[in-house]
């Protein structure tokens, strides 16, 4: 019974009885759904050593689960998303029906996403990814609206991704006759050409799909928005990693290997920029908080899909240092436009204004995940993105640059769209009696909020657990200290590091912080309203913060880009297939004679071809 | 009295009923409406089987397979049994269907005041 | 070409010719009882073929059984095929 | 438009069929070497002493289909017992007296036609006849009296009896068969000599049993469908 | 020493003589008698089935004749497996329909009677068609399963049951008619009746014969499995029949209906090209039948529709053919058995009152009966074949055994094709939980009894789910015996020395 047991032991039992302790009474599942998690991964991260395997045999098949650095390193941002969702969901969550079921769902999926992580062979990798799945299915239906339209299609392409990867599975067992990855990664090249080349497609549209890459992407903006916001914290900071993961894992073990090596990486890698690109393109004309955020967090992901792509090792510890940051900073932003709607009550940007001085710790986090967002120095959201051009630049693929440079710049608007509208701008009565969210919820922003702020200072901590995943991959160690980035050297030979301007911008920072602080004793109380408008007095009704239409003059200029969304030809086709599926059943039609001439039909038919079809 | 003399002609007669009657019978089932000729039909098939199905039990100058006490010490070429024990049960089991059906015919006239097929389609897609 | 052969050709397309008659004739009640004439005259080609049992069995199920069967369910359905010829007096009024 | 396809349908049918059934030889004996036929003619002349051999496959060679069989006609009376079954029964039935005719010639015929009935089913191993045919006849007989008489009733007690006593004869004698170690339906009384009343075993007691239950069955069938009150006038 | 297979079949038969009587004795008897004859059988199959996986083929004989002379009943894990299967759904379709409510709405004695009655008949026919090895025999119990399934499909007054049991009167008869015209060609040439002894003789067939007789058996037993043009009748008999009618044509009477194409193929013609055939039909059946399944409105006929996808999935898993082919076929015939009859039993008390049962009227259910709609979710999510359910197991079986001879295409229609049940099935469980209730329509508690047959499947469906070396040895020993042909030939006529 080693650790692996134990662990995912811990959460489906934990799962299932915080179900029935929901039948108890809540503060027993409240307690029951948090000591799983906290307790899980406190086990998890003191006892887990690499090399522990736990082998079980089903149905013939044998289930080999075991850890390396690589699943290290995402069961970080697993666990410590889970930990940190956990604690900001018990009180989010509190008043809402059923909740034994939403509680259960959520330690499905993280028992789901812990058994990717940890599983040697593509069997139990599938299982677990289908739990997820469904788990993180009947979550983002749970509160009910729309649940048809946005349900169907988010399981729809799951499905569609889950099922290519089944087909590129069961392709592998045909050509090696056994499921475990290690095999796959050594036998690869052994397979006839046309194999590799589909298993290799294949495994990648499974991936992108949960990976929200721009074609397959259009279930996530409904999915994230539609889940309560505690979930969509995990949903779209670890959920997607998971995407990430399975596309880390086929680039690094079989595309590699591909003949046609080149235009693969340089297809995902142009995908993930577009993916990029419209996508923030997107986010900026929302005005639903959460919508805006799930779009932005559809972006983020492109640049990590293109660091994966172009599989250098700095584009790799790039890609793999975005998703971690990403998974902060988007869970941190999640968490605080969930706690935004619990007690200002909407999300609609256009009616949220001045709630700097009613939630001023959310405002903190919230202004803290935007500096990440959009990769300005001292946090660490710059250090990944320095990484990402860097890789790019070294690599030769300028244009890509440029459109990577301009999607990551163009973030920054919809950042100021949120920190604006919500945050800043005159108060208005009706937000009047806001308080600040429970502390069970502030907690975890702030210390995400911090972190940021950490990591952006010392990278080096994040990359030591960069670098022991990136060693399982194959690559050579590049750590340096903890507070140096790397011993890398880009083409021209200067060393890859952010060092200099990290630190120059946090001295600058502290420095004005600090002076700021001691004149705060004279400082003046001014109220939004005391603003003089070119010799006008504003009248007190009078609202001066404009939100409505944030990007018109920019909306105007990209408009003709914007008329080809995707989802407009994937409804088209549902419809296309929807009537034929219902012509089809138009072959009953219910005379019984019919059915007989069919019957003889069939018997004519066969009776004429069976000379050719039949050997005697 | 046996059925000696020119054995095609007999071959054509009683194949040839039996076939036409299987025909006519399926002709009947798929193109009438009404339920009642749909069963006449089917039945008419019934009886075409029965008679192909016995006609190739037939054996030329064999005698009914009766070992009655006039003929048990000759021991005379017998015809085929077999078949016409499949046969025995066919008919048997061809009643009873068409019982049935007329049963069903009777529940449905009672539900929707007709035998005509093509206005019973509640079931359909 | 014995008096045997010619009276089962004749028999034969008898009972062709019943079935026909079965097929067309629109009151019900007269097709039924063509079908029993097609099970009589099947039950002598038993005969003929050395089955009696079969005859038997033919004669007493398909003729009897079977007719009385198809009359007792056109009794509670109806008489004509398609109910626009109903027969009044001898005149055929469709409905 | 459907009378067409349906006529090329028939069309390639017959072909086939004909195309098949042209190629069987009439007449013919086609079975040289040792075959299910000739052991069947031997084993019933010689093991079983059944003179008619088309009962002894019916019943012994082939029993397992006859219990089958009557299971069939079992079900069949049942199905349309169920299918037909009202709870009230409303509308007076719409049976009527037969012609004096008719009514007396029924009360002649009556008798002898079950006696003819009984007489087939009990000598069903010896002459032509048996359980199946014996029963339609004696059907036959009751069918005639209901149609003469409108009131005549068929107790529906004493034909469940009758049916289910039958059917629990040819089971028990199957089943004693397997008791006795040997095999299911297998013969276990002395066989008699060939061509009188007490030959052939357990075969003729199975064959009257038959002859019993099909009777009464489709006694107890035509009589459902008789009494199906008269929906029309109602 | 066990049992012998003829009681599986006797007995019920003698008991069918007998409940008549009894329920003259006593009313409650008519609905006890058939539970503790498929209890009793149900222990005989299954000790008959240990033993003949240790010692291979029980073949009995009846009244005396061996094989090729009289008819014989073959017991081998194959057959056994099958017969033990549809004996257990049996038992599992009696408890929920003792005492159903729609029953106690009719509660006369007359009705009662014949409804228990046709229920066992239909069981012991369906275990007949798998057990007998004789073809005119097939056709006779095949023959009592059509008049029993009219019976049954009949059985309600107030739905169009009369309309859909005419419907597969119609096409039945035409069946047994082709069935018919096959055996009668088979023993014009052959001169036996035997399974076994035509298999050996087949090959003495001229090729005009072996064609046609080949042709007529795959269409009269194709409508019996229900292939693409000739099932027609089918989505009608599932949903007009009452609900335990249904599960048992989903779990019991479809299964045998696709043991006796399985036999044609596997055992009686050495033809080539008939596991293309199978291959092409059952892809046919599926498109078609998921099609027609995807734009349904109505539950019950929806229900329907997606068992015969599943069956079309199953003829292809048969058509792929090697060891693992038929071992997945077993295993998906076991997992659409138990699943299906749980969607049946439990997706009709969530549509209870309604008339036509609307999937509109669905909506909300989850609240109101909190364990049948997780029944049904768990059914739903196990038939689509969602990992930690049973049917994720035999979907990896057939998918594995397709790739292994080297079907890409077939895998890529296959998962394409359980795509759209994904989303047929989840918007079902969509409307249950996360639409709110909008109709009036009142609803009915399962009985006690319903409830416990429901429980059971949906257990059997979460333990082989988590653990499905359970029944693996089994299917294994199963399809190893279907598979070499040679060895049932030799058991079957290899009696012919002993005995006599």
């Amino acid at each position: 019974m080693n650790i692996i047991h134990i662990t995912l032991g811990i959460l489906l039992g934990g799962a299932i009885l915080t179900y029935f302790a929901n039948k108890i009474s809540g503060v027993v599942r409240d307690l029951m759904f948090i000591s799983t998690i906290v307790v899980a991964a406190a086990l998890f991260f003191i006892k887990m050593t690499p090399d522990t395997v736990a082998v079980f045999n089903l149905g013939g098949i044998t289930l080999s689960l075991g850890m390396n650095h690589l699943g290290l390193l995402f069961s970080i941002i697993i666990l410590g998303l889970a930990v940190l969702a956990g604690f900001y969901s018990l009180p989010y969550m509190k008043g809402k029906d059923n909740l034994g079921f939403f509680y259960m769902n959520y330690l499905l999926s993280i028992f789901g996403m812990m058994g990717i992580v940890m599983s040697k062979d593509l069997v139990s990798f599938f299982i677990f990814w289908e739990i997820m799945t469904w788990s993180s299915y009947l979550i983002v239906v749970y509160n009910g609206n729309k649940a048809n339209k946005i349900g169907i299609k988010y399981i729809l392409f799951s499905a569609l991704g889950a099922y290519s990867m089944l087909m590129a599975i069961v392709m592998v067992y045909s050509q090696l006759h056994s499921f475990s990855i290690a095999d796959l990664s050594a036998g690869f090249t052994t397979m006839p050409a046309s194999y590799q080349i589909t298993i290799a497609l294949l495994l990648i549209t499974g991936f992108a799909v949960k990976a929200a890459m721009m074609p397959l992407h259009v279930w996530a903006p409904d999915a994230y928005s539609n889940a309560p916001m505690s979930y969509t914290a995990m949903f779209s900071g670890a959920l997607s990693k998971m995407g990430v993961y399975g596309l880390v894992i086929v680039f690094v073990t079989m595309v590699s290997h591909l003949p046609q090596n080149f235009w693969v990486r340089e297809t995902i890698a142009w995908l993930g920029a577009i993916t990029a690109g419209m996508a923030t393109i997107y986010a900026i004309f929302q005005d639903d908080a959460k919508k805006l955020l799930a779009y932005s967090s559809v972006a983020q992901l492109g640049y990590i899909i293109t660091g994966v792509a172009i599989g250098t090792e700095i584009s790799m510890i790039a890609a793999l240092m975005l998703s971690i940051v990403h998974g902060m900073f988007k869970a941190n932003f999640f968490m605080v436009v969930g706690a935004v709607e619990r007690q200002a009550g909407t999300t609609d940007l256009t009616v949220l204004t001045g709630l700097i001085r009613k939630m001023p710790w959310t405002f903190f986090s919230a202004l803290m995940s935007a500096i990440a967002l959009a990769g300005i120095p001292p946090l660490v959201g710059y250090v990944g993105k320095w990484m990402l051009y860097e890789s790019l630049i070294s690599n030769g693929n300028y244009i890509l640059v440029i459109v990577i440079f301009f999607a990551s710049t163009a973030g920054f608007l919809y950042v100021f769209k949120i920190l604006y509208s919500i945050f800043l701008g005159q108060e208005e009565p009706e937000f009047e009696n806001v308080k600040e969210a429970p502390a069970l919820m502030v907690i975890p922003m702030v210390i995400i909020a911090l972190l940021l702020g950490f990591f952006g200072a010392f990278p080096g901590y994040l990359l030591k657990y960069i670098d022991n995943a990136l060693v399982v991959m194959g690559y050579p160690v590049s750590q340096g200290k903890w507070w140096e980035m790397t011993t890398l050297f880009n083409a021209w030979g200067n060393k890859v590091s952010t060092d200099l301007i990290m630190y120059t911008t946090i001295t600058v920072f502290v420095t004005i912080a600090i002076v700021l602080f001691y004149r705060w004793k004279n400082g003046r109380y001014v109220s939004t309203k005391d603003i003089s408008l070119s010799g006008e007095m504003p009248k007190e009704d009078e609202n001066y913060s404009f939100k409505l239409d944030f990007y018109k003059p920019f909306e105007r200029a990209i408009s003709p880009l914007l008329r080809y969304k995707i989802s407009k030809y994937y409804n088209e086709f549902a419809d296309g297939m929807e009537a034929f599926f219902d012509w089809t059943r138009r072959i009953y039609n219910g005379n019984a004679q019919t059915y007989a001439i069919y019957v003889i039909t069939f018997l004519v038919i066969l009776l004429l071809i069976a000379n050719n079809i039949f050997t005697v | 009295m046996s059925l000696g003399s020119n054995l095609d002609l007999l071959t054509v007669t009683f194949y040839g009923t039996a076939i036409a009657l299987i025909l006519i019978g399926l002709y009947a089932a798929l193109v009438k409406r009404s339920l009642i000729k749909i069963l006449i039909g089917l039945s008419i098939v019934d009886s075409g089987i029965n008679l192909l199905l016995v006609s190739i039990g037939y054996l030329k100058g064999g005698t009914a397979p009766i070992f009655s006490p006039a003929v048990i010490d000759k021991n005379p070429a017998m015809v085929d049994p077999v078949p016409q024990a499949l046969v025995l049960t066919a008919i048997v089991i061809g009643f009873a269907v068409t019982a049935v059906a007329l049963a069903l015919v009777i529940r449905l006239y009672r539900h929707h005041k007709t035998v005509n097929i093509d206005e019973i389609k509640n079931l359909k897609w | 070409m014995d008096i045997l052969t010619i009276s089962i050709i004749i028999m034969a397309i008898l009972q062709i010719g019943a079935a026909i008659y079965a097929v067309i004739q629109k009151d019900l009640l007269y097709a039924v009882i063509a079908t029993s004439v097609i099970s009589l005259i099947l039950s002598i080609f038993f005969y003929v073929l050395q089955a009696p049992d079969v005859a038997l069995t033919e004669a007493a199920i398909g003729v009897a059984l079977t007719t009385i069967v198809f009359v007792i369910t056109i009794r509670n359905t109806e008489r004509h095929e398609d109910k626009r010829h109903v027969k009044i007096g001898n005149k055929i009024i469709k409905k | 438009m459907k009378k067409v396809i349906v006529l090329i349908l028939l069309a390639v049918v017959a072909y086939y069929l004909v195309d098949v059934f042209s190629q069987i030889k009439f007449g013919e004996n086609r079975f040289q070497g040792e075959n299910v036929r000739d052991f069947y003619l031997d084993k019933s002349k010689n093991d079983l002493h059944v003179s008619n051999s088309v009962t002894s496959i019916v019943v012994n060679f082939r029993g397992f289909d006859t219990l089958g069989e009557v299971t069939v006609l079992f079900l069949a009376a049942t199905a349309l017992g169920s299918v037909l079954y009202r709870r009230k029964a409303h509308g007076e039935a719409v049976l009527f007296n037969a012609s004096t005719i008719v009514r007396s010639g029924a009360h002649l015929l009556f008798a002898p036609i079950l006696l003819l009935g009984a007489y087939v089913f009990i000598h069903g191993h010896l002459s032509p006849g048996g359980g199946f045919q014996g029963g339609t006849i004696i059907a036959t007989g009751f069918l005639l009296m209901l149609l003469a008489y409108h009131d005549y009733k068929v107790s529906h007690g004493v034909l469940t009896w009758v049916e289910s006593l039958a059917g629990l004869t040819f089971a028990s004698l199957g089943l004693t068969g397997l008791i006795l170690g040997k095999t299911f339906l297998e013969n276990f009384l002395p066989i008699g000599t060939i061509n009188d009343l007490f030959s052939g075993g357990i075969i003729p007691i199975i064959y009257i049993a038959v002859g019993f239950k099909v009777g009464a069955e489709l006694t107890g069938v035509l009589y459902t469908m008789l009494n199906e009150k008269e929906y029309k006038k109602s | 020493m066990v049992g012998s297979p003829v009681q599986l079949i006797a007995i019920p038969l003698f008991a069918a003589f007998l409940i008549p009587l009894l329920g003259k004795a006593w009313k409650e008897l008519v609905r006890i008698t058939p539970g503790v004859v498929i209890l009793y059988l149900l222990y005989l199959s299954v000790d008959l089935l240990n033993y003949t996986i240790e010692h291979g083929r029980v073949v009995e004989v009846i009244a005396g004749w061996t094989p090729p002379w009289g008819i014989d009943l073959v017991f081998s894990p194959f057959s056994g497996f099958l017969a033990t299967l549809m004996l257990f759904m049996g038992l599992l379709v009696w408890i929920y329909s003792y005492r159903y409510q729609t029953f106690e709405d009719y509660d006369d004695y007359e009705p009662t009677l014949k409804y228990y009655l046709l229920l066992m008949m239909m069981i012991t026919a369906s275990v007949g068609v798998v057990l007998t090895g004789d073809i005119f025999n097939l056709f006779v119990f095949i023959e009592i399963l059509g008049i029993t399934a009219y019976g049954l499909t009949a059985y309600y007054r107030h739905r169009d049951g009369a309309e859909a049991s005419f419907k597969y009167l119609f096409i039945g008869s035409l069946s047994s008619t082709f069935l018919l015209l096959a055996i009668m060609i088979i023993y014009s040439q052959l001169g036996t009746l035997n399974m076994a002894d035509i298999a050996v003789k087949a090959h003495e067939l001229k090729p005009v014969y072996k064609i046609t007789a080949l042709v007529l058996f795959l269409v009269a037993f194709g409508i019996e499995a229900e292939m693409f043009p000739l099932n027609g009748w089918a989505p009608d008999a599932y949903s007009q029949a009452p609900a335990p009618v249904g599960a048992a044509f989903a779990g019991i009477v479809v299964k045998a209906g696709l043991y006796t194409v399985i036999r044609l193929i596997y055992t009686l013609f050495e033809v080539g090209g008939t596991y293309e055939y199978l291959i092409v039909m059952g892809l046919i059946t599926m498109f078609f039948a998921e099609f027609a399944a995807f734009s349904q409105t109505k539950l019950k006929r929806m229900l329907a529709y997606s068992s015969i996808g599943q069956m079309g999935l199953v003829l292809v898993a048969f058509g792929i053919g090697k060891e693992e082919g038929v071992y997945a076929a077993l295993f998906l015939m076991f997992n659409h058995a138990i699943i299906k009859s749980l969607l049946f039993m439990s997706g009709s008390y969530l549509v209870y009152k309604s008339k036509n049962k609307y999937i509109s009227e669905l909506n909300g259910v989850g609240k109101m009966m909190p364990v049948t709609s997780f029944l049904f979710a768990l059914g739903a999510f196990a038939i689509v074949g969602f990992p930690p359910f049973a049917g994720f197991w035999s979907k990896l079986a057939v998918l594995t055994a397709a790739a292994d001879s080297g079907m890409l295409l077939i895998i890529a229609l296959i998962l394409s094709i359980s795509l759209i049940e994904v989303i047929y099935y989840l918007r079902v469980v969509n409307r249950i939980y996360f639409v709110k209730r909008d109709t009036d329509l009142g609803i009915t508690k399962p009985t006690p009894q319903a409830m416990f047959s429901m429980l059971v499947l949906g257990a059997i469906i979460l333990i082989v789910g988590f653990y499905p070396d359970v029944i693996t040895g089994v299917l294994h020993k199963a399809s190893a015996t279907l598979l070499d042909k040679g060895s049932y030939i030799n058991d079957v006529l290899s009696l012919s020395q002993t005995i006599n």
